[in-house]
């Protein structure tokens, strides 16, 4: 159980192309962090930094209480899930595995368990006699991942360990992570650009774009109260709606074009300001009439059926939105349609993107029960 | 159209082969001739005669001079390997100040004819009381700076995602050399090896420099030994030396190339 | 206040860096080391010894006897024989580094297919690099023999005109140069066989299924993964051309009019014929200056190209 | 089988000695001789160290004279250096002026050897300033081999070899058999080897360098590109010109194969490789004398080969069973064996007495010629043989001189760039000398 | 447009491992055909055979009208995506998206335009410059994606193309090869592990379980009528629930334990048949009584709120279900519930798990409105 502290970080490869910029976050002791961002952002070089893999251009990076930040990756006593694996060509499964233990202190015979434990684990026992060359995509992976997991060491940075695995194998590797990251109380640092994992994995996120912190958190206060525009549409698939509008003081209305306006909403705006309106897909309804508040007749642009949901895209005057239902009710395209936008669901974004209620959002439903 | 292919390939590498092999074959036929038949200039022999076999062997103790050829090249090309692999090592994957500077001191050391350095290395060897011995006619070849270049030019193949990987795993420098380095780069250490063992093998001038008795002489001298200057030189002899001479080597060749090919099997990058 | 501690942060940052480079060059050094001792024994020293020597007349025992400063530099700079034996070196070297490589680089990629029996082609083509040059010119000279020489003998059985191999000085260098190669093969073609095998198929996969002809991939693929290999083996083709010595010693010994007395050569002879210890290692120097000198422009020039992993 | 027996006793001997002292004097012998004379001389040494119980002589073979030098060089006069050495000829006055050495002067004054049982004319060569240096060994001359079988399909008489340089070139003339445009056969060939240069020289009783051939005093200049050389030189350049000389190269091989092969029909070889000539072809061979110019009185050869030179500062005990050694290989049975088995002469006259030495005659009458040639020799500074010490470089500039010849040069402007450089040799070794 | 044939294909590794066995399958012209499988079930293997990169052990493919098992790569005029990106490491980005252009007879400005409007297409317009190794994962992949793209060639294998890319991106991706692969009319054969990838790109698909094909047909036929009890937990996230039940032939009931069975459905069994009955969650409702039919009591195991939807796991005596509800509403853990089975989104597998009314399940509900 080891604390990671980041302060001042800064990251230029090559003294041009700056990929991480001034980042400071604390990562407690124990903790599941996950970290999530676009392609590019700057994940992994975050995760190579703490790893000391990358040297880091500006800053100071502690880990338990010790500076960490020159010191040489073999004494900062973590493993990692490399995101292309790092597997060793000449070693079987097992010795892949195995690599390194014996720095443990762990005896053969306390290797050979642990190994044989954790390729259990990972649905890897029929292959430890294989080399990496004679493995999928998948178990290549979970090779590496079994590595990393074998060490048992204190801190744990995984980068996208799950990508290649289907859904089934993923989910159950999920639980499994987050089972054994409890019970040895590691820290772990966990890449993923897949939601549910972020979701369902982690004590806090962080949500990263072009080397930036954009918003660390919960993840569901960040799915709830997103930062600005960029977490709201980052976060949540398919991403929240976001349709521009401009604030009517006079009837106090959102105006969306001339026919379409939000009347109900408990938001104070400065006269005829820039407003984006947000609204998760799934947060909009189909009403049947359109005399209740906040209702926008549109029509729709194109519906699909995904197993056990349905998305149909609508198009309202010059915007168009999205809406997310359970269960599979396709519509016809250029049908006329009514949608409403509950009150309670909606977020409010300035021209720069900041979220303009982040803090006033609180009391959003959290039912238990 | 694969059928074709083969059938060309196969060609060319007949061509080639025969072409490469045309002065080994005629070393062959030379080692099975009498003195005339060689000197009137046949290609192959009337009858073949093992005699210049017996006689080559009587004339040297071949077989002795075989098998300290044997030991030296043996204790050369492990010096050999241990030295330079440590040296590029050093020069792929510690990043130390005036590492550039380093090597090209190092290589500068490939471009002395070592016709230069021989007799002061002979003087040194002598004061060392390494005449006669094992010692003499290996350690100064122990340092190459061709192996470290070779090597080194293998070991920045290396992904350095290994090195990152070794370095999580909490182990250190060494033992990714040992463990990592050495195994993935089996390909150039055999060649290397290879390489060191040949040219020891075939070392003349400096074993004959160090050494005064046939106790530690090697198999090269053995050939000089068959020829003489003024006189005519029994060449039938001598060429059936050079194929007895020839034949280990090629045997070595040949379980390195199996040794060679196994390890690329299993130890290819990707 | 925060300024003030980025920049005290700075300042560790430096002094951290600079305790790992320390740290760093000891270690590197360490493993530097076997190889330091022995090259400061068996080459620096020798080298030393060779400069030092270059600077006087030696006597025929090899002992400095008289101090005479550059003048055997001046003298060799100036002699029409050295100047020959320099334009022999290099028009060998011309001869025999390209042609080396490129004799071995088509083996190796006509032996890089995976074929029944290619085994066999890959000991027959590396076999030449188990032969001595001391057996192998003996061969040769052999073949090249005015007389009985098979090579004569196949010419005219083609009904070729024939040559008088090693009397006449334009076809000195070229036999001298055929052997050269003949022996340069077995290794260059092992060290790049090995690096063609080392070349990640998944490229190969890739460029096949664009459709891409095995000419592109030759030159879009292969030479540019072998460059380091082929970097390698020129540079130690190019160093070991320019030391030649053993074929020439037993084929011509510089001979006919000194059409084949190369650098080298002609080093042994001042030192152990002529015994003229100081000439020659004036010419080791010469020599020795020259290649670091071409190396030197290799590398510049080479390293950038050269694509690594 | 024998030989590896040899050498077991050989490296065991030398191993006890090096350990513990065994009573035994020990006594290194480096020579040069490979191939199928050493055996010979191992035998030889065998039977020595069989005869005399406290003495073992260990001979080792050092490869070429140049590389058994260049390491003499490195251990002369410390006490790795050997007891005795075998060194070519022309390395007689390097070793002379080495300081390295003991002259046997010294052993043939205390045991009143009679060294006048040597054959004069190898004796002489070794003897400088009255004083005999080193110990003659295995000594040769050149001699004239040809063809008999293509003397009588030429028309010549084969019992006749020429005698005279226009004889020379008439017979060559005759024997060069065209074929098309090509040379079956061509009349005569010489090794470009300077050793063949300078006997042709002594023959026409011509010096090498001046001060007698450098045995008066000191040489410091070369005189071989007098009338006498360029007579040498013009001859080859005519035989060349008119298409019956056949350039060979310097290889010893190329021109015994060329002559066996039948491409050339007459060569000058050494004495000591005649008898495997004969051995090896298949058609009869004769020998003569070595040609001389139209006119002129021959005036003999002069000695090659080798002579064995004992090392200084190794200790009295040692020099003196180096001696004993020495003189048993002066004995006329061991020259008998000596020269029946290598084709070298007898340094020892009564050896041809012997049986074996008149059957081997028997058998290769064309020894008897070699013998009787040497006996011929008139003993002149210029048939002793040139004393300098810069002597292999010397014989390089000549062979490239007669390269050039080959290639088409001019024979007096040749022979004036060999002597030239031939000169700055001696005085940079003169000015350095101590 | 070509179409792609696969007969009695079977493919052994090294002559011992079986990778994948006697499939037969024939993907239409312009087809986007969809390959999923658990990881190492062989699908790589079978892209990597129809590219022609691996050799087929058994059997017959054919490519267009032609007979190509033994085609080398070159002539088969495809394109595809290594699952390993296999980039060309000496090569910039650029250049290895114009890789073998030439061979499709562009020229120079062709190629430059084409790869400039593909780059673009794939955010990669930026790092044209850069060689492979200063990319992050993401846009690796997005290089190797980019040339198979560039080389528009009438078949292409792509083989988890988008496994490394964010959410949002992958969402742009997918309409864009969508997109794209209709524009062009390539056949297209792409390998996923990502549901939603596979139900919203595909045209068909198939599922591949240890070499052996599953199941092939229409993404939501697949979802609605799983052929086996493998592919109904195989698709679908989280999978469908399993519960094993005998069926009682005097009360006529399926028994799951004593006090809980299902007495209302429409299939015939035999009796004292072993039956697993399967029902995906989202079907599954809480009932407020438990009057209803097919309502079972439960008590509620662990509750979690992926953002827009809730994960509930009820224990049902000896069982386990998972239940998917739309929005937020956390259950606490030992609260009692009942949920209710709605007999129409009901399955039945029989003990080898083949599904007992694969043909009878036609009439299931798709609504259009
Ligand atoms: N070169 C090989 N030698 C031996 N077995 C192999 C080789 N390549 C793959 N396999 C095995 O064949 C099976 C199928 O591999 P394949 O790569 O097709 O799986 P996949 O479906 O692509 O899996 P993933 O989703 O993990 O990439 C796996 O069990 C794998 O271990
Ligand atoms: N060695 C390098 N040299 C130069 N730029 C680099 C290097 N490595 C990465 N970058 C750049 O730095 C930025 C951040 O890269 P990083 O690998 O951290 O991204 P990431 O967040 O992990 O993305 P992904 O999800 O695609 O893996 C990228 O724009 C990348 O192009
Ligand atoms: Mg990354
Ligand atoms: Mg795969």
């Amino acid at each position: 159980m080891k604390k990671v502290e980041l302060q001042n970080i800064v990251k230029r490869y090559d003294n041009q192309h700056l990929a991480v910029s001034d980042i400071n976050l604390t990562i407690e002791p124990g903790e599941f962090f996950v970290l999530v961002g676009p392609s590019g952002c700057g994940k992994s070089t975050m995760l190579r930094m703490i790893a000391g893999l990358e040297t880091i251009t500006e800053g100071e990076l502690r880990i338990g209480e010790k500076t960490a930040t020159h010191l040489p990756p073999s004494k900062r006593d973590l493993s990692m899930v490399f995101q292309n694996y790092a597997l060793y060509p000449h070693l079987t499964v097992e010795q892949n595995i195995a690599f390194g233990l014996h720095t443990k202190g762990l005896n053969k015979i306390e290797r050979k368990n642990r190994c044989e434990e954790v390729a259990e684990m990972l649905g890897l026992a029929s292959y430890l006699k294989r080399k990496p060359k004679q493995l999928s995509g998948g178990q290549r992976q979970r090779v590496a991942l079994a590595r990393a997991i074998a060490s048992q060491s204190p801190i744990c940075l995984m980068d996208e360990p799950l990508s290649n695995l289907d859904a089934k194998l993923r989910a159950h590797m999920r639980s499994e992570i987050k089972h054994l990251q409890q019970k040895l109380g590691m820290t772990l640092i966990y890449v993923t650009h897949d939601q549910v994992e972020a979701m369902t994995m982690a004590d806090r996120m962080m949500i990263l774009k072009d080397g930036k912190i954009q918003q660390v958190g919960k993840p569901l206060d960040i799915y709830n109260r997103p930062a600005n525009r960029f977490v709201a549409e980052f976060i949540g698939t398919p991403p929240m709606n976001i349709l521009p509008a401009v604030y009517d003081k006079g009837s106090n209305q959102l105006l969306i074009d001339e026919q379409r306006a939000l009347t109900s909403f408990s938001h104070d705006f400065k006269a005829d300001m820039d407003v984006f309106i947000g609204i998760r897909p799934e947060h909009i309804t189909f009403a049947s009439e359109d005399d209740t508040p906040n209702t926008l007749r549109g029509i729709v642009y194109h519906s699909e059926i995904l197993g056990n949901e349905t998305i149909t895209d609508v198009e309202l005057g010059p915007v168009k939105c999205l809406v997310r239902q359970s269960g599979q009710q396709l519509f016809s395209p250029g049908q006329e349609v009514a949608v409403s936008f509950p009150e309670e669901y909606i977020q409010f974004f300035d021209s720069n993107g900041d979220s303009l209620q982040a803090k006033r959002n609180e009391g959003n439903k959290v039912r238990v029960g | 159209m694969r059928i074709v292919k083969s059938i060309i390939v196969y060609s060319l590498l007949l061509v080639s082969a025969s072409l490469i092999l045309f002065p080994i074959v005629y070393t062959l036929m030379v080692s099975f001739m009498t003195g005339g038949e060689v000197l009137q200039g046949h290609f192959l022999p009337e009858h073949m005669t093992l005699e210049n076999y017996r006689s080559a062997f009587q004339k040297v103790p071949l077989l002795h001079y075989l098998v300290n050829s044997f030991i030296v090249s043996l204790v050369v090309m492990v010096g050999q390997l241990i030295v330079s692999s440590l040296a590029a090592f050093a020069f792929v994957f510690i990043p130390f100040k005036g590492r550039n500077a380093m090597f090209l001191l190092f290589l500068s050391t490939m471009m002395i004819p070592w016709e230069a350095t021989m007799i002061p290395n002979f003087i040194t060897v002598s004061n060392f009381g390494w005449i006669n011995t094992i010692a003499g006619l290996t350690v100064p070849f122990f340092a190459l700076a061709f192996g470290t270049f070779l090597l080194r030019q293998n070991f920045k193949t290396i992904p350095k995602e290994l090195d990152e990987a070794t370095q999580i795993a909490g182990m250190n420098r060494f033992q990714f050399f040992i463990r990592v380095v050495l195994p993935i780069s089996k390909t150039s250490l055999v060649s290397l090896g290879a390489y060191g063992f040949l040219t020891t093998w075939n070392m003349y001038l400096w074993p004959l420099l160090v050494t005064n008795n046939d106790k530690v002489r090697t198999i090269q001298i053995g050939l000089k030994e068959m020829q003489s200057q003024e006189v005519a030189t029994q060449w039938g002899v001598v060429m059936a030396a050079v194929i007895i001479v020839i034949l280990p080597t090629l045997i070595l060749l040949f379980a390195g190339q199996k040794q060679l090919q196994k390890g690329l099997m299993d130890g290819a990058l990707k | 206040m925060k300024a003030g501690n980025t920049a005290e942060l700075n300042v560790q940052n430096k002094i951290a860096l600079n305790l790992r480079g320390f740290k760093d060059f000891f270690i590197g050094i360490l493993y530097l080391l076997p190889s330091l001792l022995l090259l400061g024994i068996f080459i620096f020293y020798p080298m030393i010894k060779t400069f030092y020597l270059s600077v006087f007349l030696t006597d025929q025992q090899g002992n400095p006897a008289a101090y005479v400063g550059l003048e055997n530099y001046r003298y060799l700079l100036t002699d029409p024989g050295f100047l020959h034996s320099f334009k022999a070196t290099v028009l060998f070297v011309l001869y025999t580094v390209p042609s080396s490589i490129i004799i071995a680089l088509f083996l190796a990629l006509l032996t890089n297919e995976k074929l029944k029996g290619i085994g066999l082609f890959r000991t027959l083509f590396s076999s030449t690099m188990g032969i001595s040059v001391a057996a192998s010119s003996v061969i040769w000279l052999f073949l090249f023999n005015p007389s009985i020489g098979m090579l004569n003998q196949i010419l005219t059985m083609f009904h070729l005109p024939t040559f008088h191999w090693l009397q006449d000085p334009d076809s000195a260098i070229i036999a001298v140069s055929i052997t050269t190669v003949w022996m340069n093969i077995g290794f260059a073609y092992l060290i790049l066989l090995g690096g063609l095998q080392n070349i990640p198929a998944d490229l190969y996969e890739q460029a096949n299924v664009t459709g891409t002809g095995y000419w592109y991939q030759l030159f879009k693929i292969t030479i540019p993964m072998l460059s380091p290999t082929l970097f390698f083996i020129s540079t130690v083709t190019l160093i070991n051309a320019f030391q030649t010595f053993g074929q020439i010693d037993i084929l011509t010994k510089g001979g006919p009019s000194n059409a084949t007395n190369l650098i080298v050569y002609s080093i042994y002879q001042d030192a152990f014929v002529n015994y003229r210890l100081g000439e020659a290692s004036a010419q080791v120097v010469l020599l020795f200056f020259c290649m670091i000198f071409i190396t030197f422009i290799q590398f510049k020039l080479g390293e950038k190209k050269v694509h690594y992993q | 089988g024998c030989g590896n027996q040899t050498s077991g006793q050989n490296s065991e001997g030398s191993d006890a000695k090096n350990g513990s002292d065994n009573g035994k004097t020990k006594v290194v012998f480096w020579h040069a001789m490979g191939g199928d004379l050493k055996p010979v001389l191992e035998n030889i040494v065998k039977k020595f160290n069989e005869k005399h119980p406290d003495i073992e002589v260990d001979p080792v073979f050092q490869g070429t004279y140049e590389e058994a030098l260049t390491k003499y060089r490195s251990v002369g006069g410390t006490k790795n250096a050997p007891a005795i050495i075998q060194t070519f000829e022309v390395g007689t006055k390097y070793m002379i002026d080495s300081g390295y050495i003991q002259p046997v002067q010294k052993f043939i004054d205390q045991d009143h050897y009679d060294i006048n049982q040597w054959e004069p004319n190898i004796r002489k060569y070794y003897q400088v300033n009255g004083k005999q240096y080193s110990m003659p060994f295995n000594s040769s001359t050149p001699v004239l081999v040809y063809n008999k079988d293509a003397f009588k399909k030429a028309g010549l008489d084969p019992n006749k070899p020429p005698q005279t340089y226009s004889e020379l070139m008439e017979d060559a003339k005759k024997l060069t058999v065209k074929s098309g445009n090509k040379t079956a056969q061509y009349g005569f060939s010489m090794l470009n080897y300077g050793w063949f240069f300078e006997e042709l020289l002594a023959e026409q009783g011509a010096y090498y360098v001046n001060h007698k051939n450098g045995r008066a005093k000191q040489a410091t200049k070369a005189a071989f590109n007098g009338p006498e050389g360029v007579k040498v030189f013009n001859l080859l350049n005519n035989m060349n010109k008119d298409g019956s000389f056949f350039n060979v190269g310097s290889n010893w091989d190329d021109i015994r194969a060329a002559f066996v092969s039948g491409k050339v029909a007459m060569y000058l070889d050494s004495s000591s490789g005649i008898n495997s000539i004969v051995d090896n072809s298949k058609f009869s061979v004769g020998a003569g004398y070595l040609p001389h110019p139209d006119g002129k009185d021959p005036q003999g050869v002069v000695i090659g080969g080798a002579s064995l030179w004992m090392s200084k500062g190794i200790g009295d005990k040692k020099q003196q069973a180096a001696w004993e050694f020495m003189k048993y290989l002066a004995s006329p049975e061991v020259q008998a064996e000596w020269h029946t088995k290598s084709g070298y002469f007898a340094i020892n006259p009564k050896a041809y007495d012997s049986e074996i030495v008149k059957e081997q005659h028997k058998k290769y009458p064309q020894l008897e010629t070699t013998v009787n040639q040497l006996h011929d020799t008139k003993s002149t500074p210029a048939t002793q043989g040139a004393l300098i010490s810069v002597f292999p470089e010397s014989r390089q500039k000549v062979v490239t001189a007669l390269e050039k010849l080959y290639q088409g040069g001019d024979p007096q402007q040749l022979l004036d760039e060999a002597a030239k450089d031939t000169d700055r040799a001696m005085e940079i070794a003169n000015k350095t000398k101590k």
